[in-house]
């Protein structure tokens, strides 16, 4: 009966099982990433892991090569769900000639599709917002059908450049989605040195457009507020800023060690609710999901990264003649 | 041909490429208006407010959405009030136009022109008077543009703005209404990258650009009639990617360099013009590489007579050329 | 009777008189820069006619050269009200040698004054914004009683650096009064381009901490407002933000022709209800001023602007060999 | 005396001047847990949070507001994670610290240090392995030192936060843990504006800093025992103000220079040096000014093997005093 009242947001169940599968994917490709760079295999590895909730239940709303999608550093679930796949993920990590990112010249994680509407970022933080702006202007200015959604953490909403830029589509009242996904840390740095606010969400009323913070365990719920937010946007109704409050549940970076900064008890207590743990109890429910289905979603997931990692470790690195070339157009 | 000033230049060269490709938009602050320069007057008129706006006072911002837009299919053109006030924009600028093409290996392009007004001498006090150009052209993935020509600036905005990479294209605002040339009414380029021989001379090169390159010429002719010393004037107009060929050429022939910029000596433009000179023209070389810059000091002072104090004219120019001349 | 309930914040009469005073003598002052300008005395001149209200009602409040006032180019009326003199502001407009706030270096109506901790300020809008932040920091950690009031219009709100600085002293919930005069434009942009809000203090909130609009046509509700911020600073209550809703009645700057955007009626309207006839008409009801009192104020600030235009205009301009000096502590 | 790591050498200057005067606070972006190069490691704990906290990501603010502390009384040392996020922050730097001096005619002074690690070689890709300083070495107002040496280092850095005025304090990041050598446990200040001659040397002179200063010092013992070059090795340290009359008395003495920096070539820093050179020490040079950089292309793509492909290092320096030498 509870079954019943369950609001799956409009997906079928093939779609619901398709995003359990999706948060899946983003899991394993963070997990083997965060292992090859321990083993020497790589030299810089980002995990998407805890974030598969905010991310893959967000850009599921996105059309992939119509709408745009403006991403960060840990968008793993994000790429994967918009279309990028495991080998063009660990094609980045291996800093492969035919990486499509970037041809080994970014850092891994930095996603770039052109097909698919991934724009190609930086390191900085917050520098991507008002390209996402800017990109929703020429939208709108060239009367298309088209959606933007921008990805960053907690820690850049206190860049300048989050703030120029919601303002600027807040007056313009562009079809932009900003997301933010809080995880209470700016690598080391907790929330409350960040802000000064329980819901960043609130800022977007002194941008004159809505903010809601949803919580990034439930996939569906981010998936409603995003799909509230494209239906804004694709009316004229001008930007959405959404907040989801997540967690990462590993280290910042291959780089960090959180266990200066994080109790044990407090990763533990996130990893007992966080989306995937949830969105299978549901998906048990729902009768979508049994111990079979998940082996053998498991095993798929298994066989991709492992194709994915083969692949990507025996692919060629760039040609160190080819390093001047794309610096200006050929 | 109808004698202009270098803002009629600038403003006709936008107007022309508006109306010639509909995927050219310009904004900034104070830009439906007119702008503070009257650049883009007539501009909502002629063109309406979805091709050229207002922003919001945010340079970051102004920049890089530019750089979105562009991604998205359209050529902004994003004025900057003032070149002192583009220093908010450099990390759009460096960290993101120059580089989006390199790093995603050629799959993203930023067709973007910058446009800003620079330079000092209209008593703007020292935050609107700067130079700003080195910083940029050290920057690969830029191209950076220096005019006080009311002729290379129409032709090089045009180029700018069809360049499919990123311009910083510098005004210098003192010649805003003070430099007057003949400018063709119809529609001509001139290449990025190629510098212009202003005056041919067989004593000594003077590579300039941008307004100093206005006081180079008149000093030269003096040094021609006063002195019988024949400079050949360089005035470089677009400092990235530098057109090397001509400068060394021209060095090989005269056997003496000097180079003259508005901004502060100490590691300006001018110093790399210098060191590419003394290190692929030293066989030729008869005389120290020279240069003459404003001392380094904040440019420009707002006291009159402070500014006339650093700033570095036509009279400081025929100084220098008769020292090297001598050596 | 009506007098009775007038709510005179607490000032006495006296001051309610030095208030008015200061008022006059910054619309005097401002009146004569452009004068002179037009008669080409001067390269530049900035008005801060119509903001009489906002700067002296809210600068009142600061205990000069113990709380510290952080300007931008149209404070002429905080500076007089903190105590810089009429001269001071004239051998600034005429760049003399000895102007205190700069030595004739920066422009007319850059304020700054150590003893009376006015903070040099520049010409690039927003960037005095985090240094008040620093300045209260200091405060803070050296356990100072000490205020900081900053400045700045409408059109700087949508700089980073005002996100950024504000963010940061709600986080360090810093002893920082930001007040920002909004006149509706930022030189001809319109505030509607500027911000899709309709007030601007709605921003506070998202930093987490209070913020208030106040009618600054009213100089005591301003007052009043600025009262109660800098005693919630004292208190260590942390930042507050004062949107003053203002006008300007001249243009931009001697380089602006506000015709071009902006209605002779807009600006007769607005000129019908500014702060000074308001405040005039508040005094005179009080019986606090007549038309003698009212003629002698007059002649007052008259003869103080005569005074130090005649002073400033002979005084000296700087010598150019010092033009070096001060680039580094000598 | 202790071998101690760049790093080491950071921390100890820092936490020495901390103890000493009060005034000193430390900030920035994670901080407070050490810093992701542990450069404040133990600082809360010895100092507490109220002089080593935690900013929020924001640069610009990081360097407005030790601006705003410096002018109420305290030291602040200012920490970009990486010398790569300071573009934000550039307008603070150059439009606000390095002139609010002079602006005021001396009334105010700015006492700040920004540090930030800088430099490539550690697979950091095109956004944790800019060099940056001659973006800031070109402004009147400023001080800034790269260094990859300890023992520069301390000094250095005592002298930076000593100083009344706004430096900026460049670090190596590839030094940090590579590069070791005998630091005193006192406390000793080295004077800004100094340039150390790390090697003696009569056929050339090779100027340099931070971390290509390493690489020419291994180049120039290796093409003394190898090739019989006696090079002078110049260690900059400050870049500015520069110690002119150093490298100008050693090219005076030798007749050759060679200018090596990490830097993207055009428009580097080493411009400056080698202008300087040609025009101060013309009479002296028996060879080209030349130069040696990192081609034009962005520092560094995340791929070793482009990375190594564009990355100057000791064979470079080597091959250039061999080229140089036989001219
Ligand atoms: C402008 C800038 N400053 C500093 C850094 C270094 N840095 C990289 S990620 C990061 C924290 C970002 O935190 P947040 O925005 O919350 O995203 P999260 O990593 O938590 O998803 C920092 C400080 C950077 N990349 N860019
Ligand atoms: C960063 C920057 N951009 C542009 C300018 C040019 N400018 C000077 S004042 C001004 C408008 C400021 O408007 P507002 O903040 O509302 O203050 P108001 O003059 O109305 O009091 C502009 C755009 C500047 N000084 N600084
Ligand atoms: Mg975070
Ligand atoms: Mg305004």
């Amino acid at each position: 009966m509870a079954v019943e009242k369950v609001d799956t947001a409009g997906l079928t169940d093939q779609e619901l099982l398709d995003v359990y599968y999706k948060m899946l994917l983003t899991r394993a490709l963070s997990q083997r990433m965060r292992v090859l760079q321990r083993m020497g295999k790589g030299t810089f590895a980002v995990s998407a892991e805890g974030h598969e909730g905010a991310q893959v239940g967000s850009a599921y709303v996105l059309r992939p090569g119509q709408d745009w999608t403006v991403p960060y550093y840990r968008s793993v679930g994000v790429a994967v769900t918009v279309g990028m796949t495991a080998r063009d993920v660990m094609m980045a990590f291996f800093a492969r000639r035919d990486d499509i990112s970037s041809g080994g010249r970014n850092m891994p994680n930095h996603f770039s599709h052109r097909e698919l509407r991934i724009v190609s970022g930086s390191a900085p933080v917050a520098t991507q917002v008002p390209h996402a702006v800017g990109i929703a202007l020429a939208s709108k200015l060239r009367g298309l059908d088209e959606v933007t959604f921008v990805y960053f953490g907690d820690g850049a909403t206190s860049k300048g450049d989050t703030h120029e830029a919601m303002n600027f589509a807040g007056v313009h009242r562009l079809p932009v989605v900003f997301i933010c996904e809080n995880n209470s840390y700016a690598i080391s740095v907790h929330i409350s040195k960040q802000m000064a606010v329980e819901n960043v969400s609130i800022r977007a009323q002194g941008y004159g457009f809505p903010g809601v913070t949803v919580d990034g365990n439930d996939v569906l719920a981010v998936y409603r507020a995003a799909l509230e937010a494209h239906q804004r946007a694709r009316a004229g109704e001008g930007p959405t800023f959404i907040e989801v409050k997540t967690y990462r549940l590993a280290p910042h970076s291959s780089d960090d060690d959180d266990r200066r900064y994080r109790s044990r008890e407090e990763v533990e207590a996130w990893s007992q609710r966080e989306a995937i743990v949830r969105f299978r109890a549901l998906l048990q429910e729902l009768g979508l999901l049994n111990q079979e289905k998940e082996e053998s979603l498991n095993r798929r997931v298994a066989r991709e990264v492992d194709e994915a990692t083969d692949y990507a470790e025996q692919a060629p690195p760039p040609d160190p003649a080819t390093v001047f070339r794309h610096l200006y157009a050929e | 041909m109808a004698v202009k000033t270098l803002i009629e230049a600038v403003r006709e060269a936008m107007a022309e490429e508006m109306r010639r490709d509909p995927r050219v938009i310009v904004f900034g602050e104070d830009v439906e208006e007119g702008g503070v320069f009257r650049a883009t007057e007539g501009f909502v008129q002629e063109f309406g407010r979805e091709r050229c706006f207002d922003t919001p006072l945010a340079e970051s911002a102004i920049v890089g959405v530019a750089i979105g837009a562009s991604l998205n299919g359209l050529l902004p053109i994003a004025e900057i009030q003032f070149a002192d006030f583009i220093w908010p924009a450099v990390d759009q600028i460096i960290n993101e136009a120059a580089r989006i093409r390199w790093r995603s290996n050629g799959a993203w392009g930023c067709p973007i022109v910058v446009r800003a007004p620079y330079g000092a001498g209209i008593r703007g006090g020292p935050y609107h008077s700067q130079s700003v150009e080195s910083v940029f052209a050290h920057v690969p993935g830029l191209k950076v543009v220096c005019v006080a020509s009311p002729y290379d600036a129409k032709g090089l905005l045009k180029a700018a703005i069809r360049d499919p990479d990123p311009v910083l294209f510098f005004e210098h605002k003192r010649a805003y209404r003070l430099v007057r040339e003949e400018v063709p009414e119809d529609d001509y380029v001139l290449p990025l990258g190629q510098a212009a021989v202003k005056r041919e001379g067989k004593d000594i090169t003077l590579v300039s650009y941008g307004m100093m390159a206005q006081h180079a010429l008149k000093a030269a002719e003096r040094a021609a009639e006063e002195d019988g010393i024949q400079v050949e004037v360089i005035d470089l107009r677009t400092l990235r990617p530098l057109d090397s060929e001509t400068v060394l050429a021209s060095v090989r022939k005269t056997g003496k360099a000097l180079v003259a910029y508005e901004d502060n000596l100490f590691g300006g433009y001018g110093a790399e013009i210098a060191a590419l000179i003394a290190e692929e023209a030293f066989d030729y070389l008869d005389g120290p590489v020279t240069r003459l810059a404003a001392p380094d000091v904040p440019i420009s002072p707002f006291s009159p007579a402070l500014e006339d104090a650093i700033l570095p004219g036509e009279e400081n120019v025929l100084e220098a050329i008769r020292r090297l001349a001598a050596y």
